[in-house]
């Protein structure tokens, strides 16, 4: 979808923009509501319980019910919050995490924006999501939220280090940090794959991917057990969906991009299994992805913040750095 | 019932005087348990008479034991506290009893429960040695309970300075390690540290030892660091009210040695205080506290002498016996 | 080596996904209560002899009944007038079915008693006598050498 | 650095917050997320129980002990009727005395369980609560079978028990008994090896010995100090003499140490209930002989015994009435909280919970 680009600038092609990007944010709900119900049951699953079941056949309008109760929820505003700040918050989250998912190809035909930075596209945007959650703690004059928006500041920010430093190997073999190019590269079956000669990076890369995406064992803003809900304590209704919405668009792009930038995309695992279309095997993977983050949620505890400190910067980091050294060092001995 | 009691206090003087024309009601219990010792002794060899000497003396010899003195054929703590104040004043220790329907009860009940409570009271006294019982058992059966913590009470006249015990009772194995304590306590705090000492046959021997209020703090620095006593953990607090004082009791544990002691510390009731032993033990922190807060008791010397369950604007301290609700519904 | 424990844990929720669920439909399916199980009390009026021990030994003071002489002169004895039990300080600590001499006042295993004002968990004798579903077989075991119990 | 102005930040945990099991408030001070002081604030749940059961007879105060520690109500029933028993000097029928054993080891896994899930939950993993809440229903169904209540139970009488084992009973405590061995396993696989959580609790909150007997911790707190000191053992009450088992001990006095201890005690509770089992008599009495108003002759008593959490006690003076002249329970909750706000200068927020929970608190015992 490149060549919209190309297009001559019209009413035609204006609608043709409009229609996809309103298809791509149908799917994204879709997963959304669905992530959410899938979540649930897997987690129900681990501990011996059923998951949602009571709402729609087999439970499967339950996040819809839990969306509309959201959206007509009263919208409270705590009285001394910052009003402008409380308001701007979950916009900020959420907008973001929208746009990232410009970038996402789902296969080799079916890019949105095909551009050649898309990598720190994604980075750079979602960096804004962090702002987002500074300010909501802030703003809504709640020391608890105080707290967790303090905790995040220091998360995303430490952990957005080995998150970019980790992909630079992938950068490094592929020469390009467009991300069809990065699949392009991993042409061919599952060892062709990023992920074997930058096993290194993809551990780096998965850690760090958790940690941003607020998740146990990382999940220390909104800890429920100290802070009780974190930044988001204050918020209800709508705008509390807004974040809900924000975190589950981004489990969606975190999950694209491990798949794009270390499992080969769109690509088989086997020859014989190559008649199988593209997007089903980005499909697979995606949901493999996302179907683990949920896993880790059910076994895991969570991290203390000194400790989630001292994971990223005495860690990771290193392991980032000498992740790059070693695939320079790769790419100078063996081409 | 309770009610009627509560205004007791006040008439507690006249009751006193004309009680004590009347020792022959020292068996006057209500009934049930207790009121086998009156049909024990009735069907036994001692006859009404012979019973209320036999009670008048182990009242005297229990001066210290507050409720426990059950040899004052009381159910109520006034009531035992005044025997054991006359106790202390002149030795015929005058009993205040109502006799009427509540005895008239017991005694039709007695027959019927004579044999159960009388097993149950020979239970009791199962722990001391059996020689007494084969002695003379209906002594024995007459007031175990009541004999059991004046076995090894202190002299009848409050002077507290004997803690031998009388003839009849048997040693318990815990008296050497009381009258070590008693000892100890005089030598190294003061002379008059220990207003009595007993054991509570009925509670594993315990050795209990009421100890003077002025004295205690010393006495608590003295068991807690003294290397026989060695009483390094404080298990409980408990503060009572016998509406004729205030008690503070306090069960003390050696962990390297087991052995454990009970301390009781008196204080008046008007203006109930107790030196705070939270310098000593820890422990003692929060529970004073709640003594505080539900009995009034001051614990001066106590870092931190909060109300701690109630809220603080509460008035009143619930766990007194005269304590009215502000609301009687609530 | 770090990450083995993980791992471990890991592998015991993934072996929990397959295993068979422990929880049960509640409110489509009702759920059958042992026996014994101390529900709302059921009352026969017939039986009362109001000796007044229910309300003696409950220990939040919730039952509250009256008698009147027994209509037929022939008999002694009194017969219950009014019996209501106040269920939202009841405890169903099964105190009064331990006491009362003939029976009148049993268990039964029904226990849904959720209502949407306190008024309507004061409950009278007509409806306690209403209650008559699931009531308790064996109700004062207290001390009584059981058959073929235990072993 | 110097230019930049802190202050402190005064915190509120509490009364409604998830990890104060309960109504428990602590208002703490922070620099950044660094406590400075620590203040708790208890009595949100005091019902007086204390003061009602002066009112009261012993037989209605058992229903009021089951609301004291309601995760370990079985071994509140025990100790007042315990107190009781010695006052007057009864005799237990020894299936009685069985029974009663059964049901406090039970107990105190159930409410091991317990304390593990909600620890882990504090901590952050979502799942253990679940798998030992699974189990502990198992157990709550034994006892609903038993004495018709999961929660207040309302089971020990002076003089016994009020029922006795339903037909088959002691068999699915038996069944129980065996998987449980296998679940534990499980439970170990899931956690207690977690590298993640042993960084949480290792070195945390730790205190030595003498610190630990001068605030006078009981129960798992003060055994994870090295001090080998259960009243199963050293004081035995009920049967516990004629069983084997071992007391686990710590070294560290950390919450690692506690968690350890406690995990281990679930396992010598098994080993306890085996031997039960087996020696289980097969006929007999379940209440003794008792004179139908219960009236301990006048006098005072202290019992204690092992409950889940430590040394409950139980302080009775008798004037020789129906009704206790003074009631007054030694809860271990309570008593072993007081080392809290010394524990948590100088620690985080995150430890703050790891801590609290470590202690094992039931705020209705705290409270009383």
């Amino acid at each position: 979808m490149q060549r919209f680009w190309d297009d001559p600038v019209s009413w035609e092609a204006a609608g043709r923009y409009a229609l996809v990007a309103l298809a791509l944010l149908a799917v994204v709900i879709v997963f959304v509501t669905y992530a959410i119900y899938f979540e649930r049951k897997v987690i129900g699953w681990m501990q011996f319980r059923q998951g949602p079941n009571r709402t729609g056949p087999l439970g499967l309008l339950q996040t819809v019910a839990d969306v509309a109760k959201l959206l007509v929820k009263e919208d409270t505003i705590p009285a001394k919050a910052d009003k402008a700040l409380f308001v701007l918050a979950p916009a900020l989250a959420f907008i973001p995490s929208f746009t990232v998912l410009a970038v996402i190809p789902y296969g080799l035909n079916l890019p949105f924006a095909d551009l050649n930075v898309g990598f720190l596209y994604y980075v750079a945007l979602s960096g804004v999501t962090t702002i987002a959650i500074v300010i909501a703690g802030w703003a809504s004059n709640n020391k608890y939220a105080l707290l967790g928006g303090m905790r995040s500041a220091a998360q995303m920010i430490s952990y957005e280090v080995p998150l970019v430093l980790s992909v630079v190997g992938v950068a490094m073999l592929t020469e390009s940090l467009n991300l069809r190019d990065i699949v392009l590269r991993q042409e061919g079956y599952f060892w062709h794959w990023n992920v074997f000669p930058q096993i290194i990076g993809f551990a780096v890369f998965v850690v760090a991917a958790v940690s941003e995406l607020n998740r146990t064992p990382f999940d220390l803003p909104e800890a429920e057990s100290e802070l009780v809900a974190g930044y988001h304590v204050e918020y209800s209704g709508f705008r509390f969906a807004f974040f809900m919405l924000a975190e589950y668009v981004y489990i969606y792009a975190i999950a694209c991009l491990t798949t794009i930038l270390f499992l080969g995309g769109w690509n088989a695992p086997f020859p014989q299994l190559d008649f199988i279309p593209g997007l089903v095997w980005f499909a697979l993977k995606f949901a493999f992805i996302v179907f683990s983050l949920f896993w880790i949620r059910a076994t895991l505890p969570r991290l203390r913040v000194d400790q989630l400190m001292g994971l990223a910067w005495k860690a990771l980091l290193p392991l980032a750095l000498a992740n790059i050294l070693l695939t320079a060092l790769g790419i100078e001995w063996l081409g | 019932m309770s009610e009627g009691e509560r205004k007791r206090p006040d008439e507690r003087e006249d009751d006193v005087s004309a009680a004590s024309a009347g020792e022959q009601r020292t068996g006057a219990l209500e009934d049930g348990v207790s009121a086998v010792n009156i049909g024990e002794r009735r069907s036994g060899a001692p006859k009404d008479g012979g019973s209320a000497v036999s009670a008048g003396e182990k009242r005297t010899e229990a001066p210290e034991a507050g409720a426990a003195a059950t040899g004052a054929g009381t159910s109520r703590p006034e009531a035992a506290e005044t025997a054991a104040d006359g106790a202390r004043t002149e030795p015929a220790a005058p009993a205040r009893r109502k006799e009427t329907e509540e005895e008239k009860a017991a005694r039709r009940k007695a027959a019927l429960e004579a044999r159960e409570a009388a097993k149950a009271a020979k239970a009791a006294a199962a722990a001391q040695d059996a020689a007494a019982q084969a002695g003379s058992p209906g002594a024995a059966q007459a007031g175990p309970q009541a004999a059991s913590p004046g076995a090894a009470s202190a002299g009848p006249a409050g002077a507290a300075a004997e803690t031998n015990e009388p003839p009849p009772k048997p040693p318990s194995p815990n008296q050497p390690r009381l009258d070590r304590a008693v000892q100890l306590l005089r030598e190294l705090v003061a002379d008059d540290a220990v207003e009595s000492a007993s054991i509570n046959e009925a509670n594993d021997h315990l050795p209990t030892l009421v100890v003077r209020k002025e004295r205690w703090l010393q006495a608590a620095r003295l068991f807690r660091s003294h290397e026989e006593l060695n009483a390094n953990y404080l298990r409980n607090v408990t503060g009572v009210d016998y509406e004729t004082h205030m008690e503070v009791v306090y069960h003390l544990l050696s962990l390297d040695s087991g052995h454990n002691y009970a301390i009781k510390v008196r204080t008046d009731r008007d203006r109930p205080s107790v030196p705070s032993v939270t310098p000593v033990w820890e422990t003692a922190n929060w529970n004073e506290r709640e003594i505080y807060d539900l009995l009034g008791i001051d614990f001066p010397g106590h870092p931190d002498l909060r109300r701690i369950m109630m809220p603080d604007d509460w008035e009143g301290h619930p766990l007194r016996k005269d304590y009215v609700p502000l609301d009687p519904e609530v | 080596m770090k990450g083995k424990g993980i791992v471990k844990g890991l592998g015991v929720t993934l072996k929990t996904l397959g295993t068979p669920k422990v929880t049960y439909p509640y409110p489509d399916v009702p759920i059958e209560m042992p026996d014994r199980f101390r529900g709302i009390q059921y009352f026969e009026p017939d039986l009362c002899i109001v000796c007044n021990q229910c309300a003696r030994i409950c220990p939040t003071d919730c039952i509250t009944l009256t008698g009147k002489p027994n209509p037929d002169p022939e008999k002694k004895g009194k017969v219950i007038d009014t019996f209501d039990i106040n269920f939202e300080i009841c405890i169903l600590c099964d105190l009064c079915t331990e006491v009362c001499p003939t029976e009148a006042i049993v268990m039964t295993n029904n226990f849904e008693l959720a209502a949407y004002s306190r008024d309507e968990l004061f409950k009278d004798r007509d409806w306690l006598y209403a209650n008559n579903r699931n009531i308790r077989k064996d109700n004062n075991n207290i001390g009584a050498p059981q058959r073929g119990g235990g072993k | 650095m110097g230019v930049i102005r802190t202050e402190e930040l005064l915190l509120n945990v509490g009364p409604q917050h998830p990890s104060t099991h309960g109504v428990f408030r602590i208002i703490v001070k922070l620099d950044g997320e660094i406590i400075t002081e620590a203040t708790p604030v208890m009595g949100y749940l005091h019902r007086g129980t204390e003061k009602l059961a002066e009112s009261l007879n012993y037989t209605q105060i058992i229903p009021y002990t089951d609301r004291m520690d309601y995760v370990s109500a079985m071994t509140n029933n025990y100790v007042l009727v315990h107190a009781v028993e010695k006052m007057m000097g009864l005799t237990v029928p020894e299936r009685a005395e069985f029974l009663r054993l059964i049901v406090m080891e039970l107990q105190r896994i159930a409410s091991h369980l317990v304390w593990w899930g909600t620890y882990l939950l504090d901590i952050g993993a979502l799942s253990p609560f679940l798998y030992a809440f699974n189990d502990r229903e198992r157990i709550l169904q034994l006892f609903n079978e038993l004495c018709g209540a999961r929660l207040t139970y309302n089971y020990m009488r002076v003089g016994g028990v009020k029922w006795d084992a339903p037909e088959g009973w002691i068999d699915k405590v038996k069944a129980f008994v065996k998987s449980m061995y296998g679940k534990l396993d499980d439970y170990h696989a899931l956690v207690s090896g977690n590298e993640i959580f042993l960084s949480r609790i290792k070195g945390v909150g730790a205190y030595d010995a003498e610190t630990a007997i001068a605030y006078g911790l009981s129960g798992a707190n003060l055994r994870s100090t090295g001090v080998k000191w259960d009243l199963r053992k050293n004081e035995p009450y009920s049967l516990y003499d004629r069983f084997e088992f071992d007391v686990p001990v710590g070294r560290n006095g950390d919450c690692y140490d506690r968690y350890v201890v406690r995990m281990e005690e679930i396992r010598q509770s098994l080993r306890i209930l085996e031997q039960a089992l087996e020696q289980f008599p097969p006929e007999g009495e379940t209440m003794g002989k008792v004179p139908r108003v219960i009236r301990p002759p006048a006098g005072e008593i202290y019992v204690r015994i092992e409950s889940p959490r430590g040394e409950i006690g139980c302080y009775i003076v008798s004037t020789g009435k129906a009704e206790p002249y003074r009631l007054k329970f030694r809860r271990p909750s309570f008593v072993n909280l007081q080392i809290l706000p010394k524990l948590l200068v100088g620690e985080s927020m995150t430890n703050l919970v790891t801590i609290l929970g470590g202690i094992d608190i039931v705020l209705g015992e705290v409270d009383c």
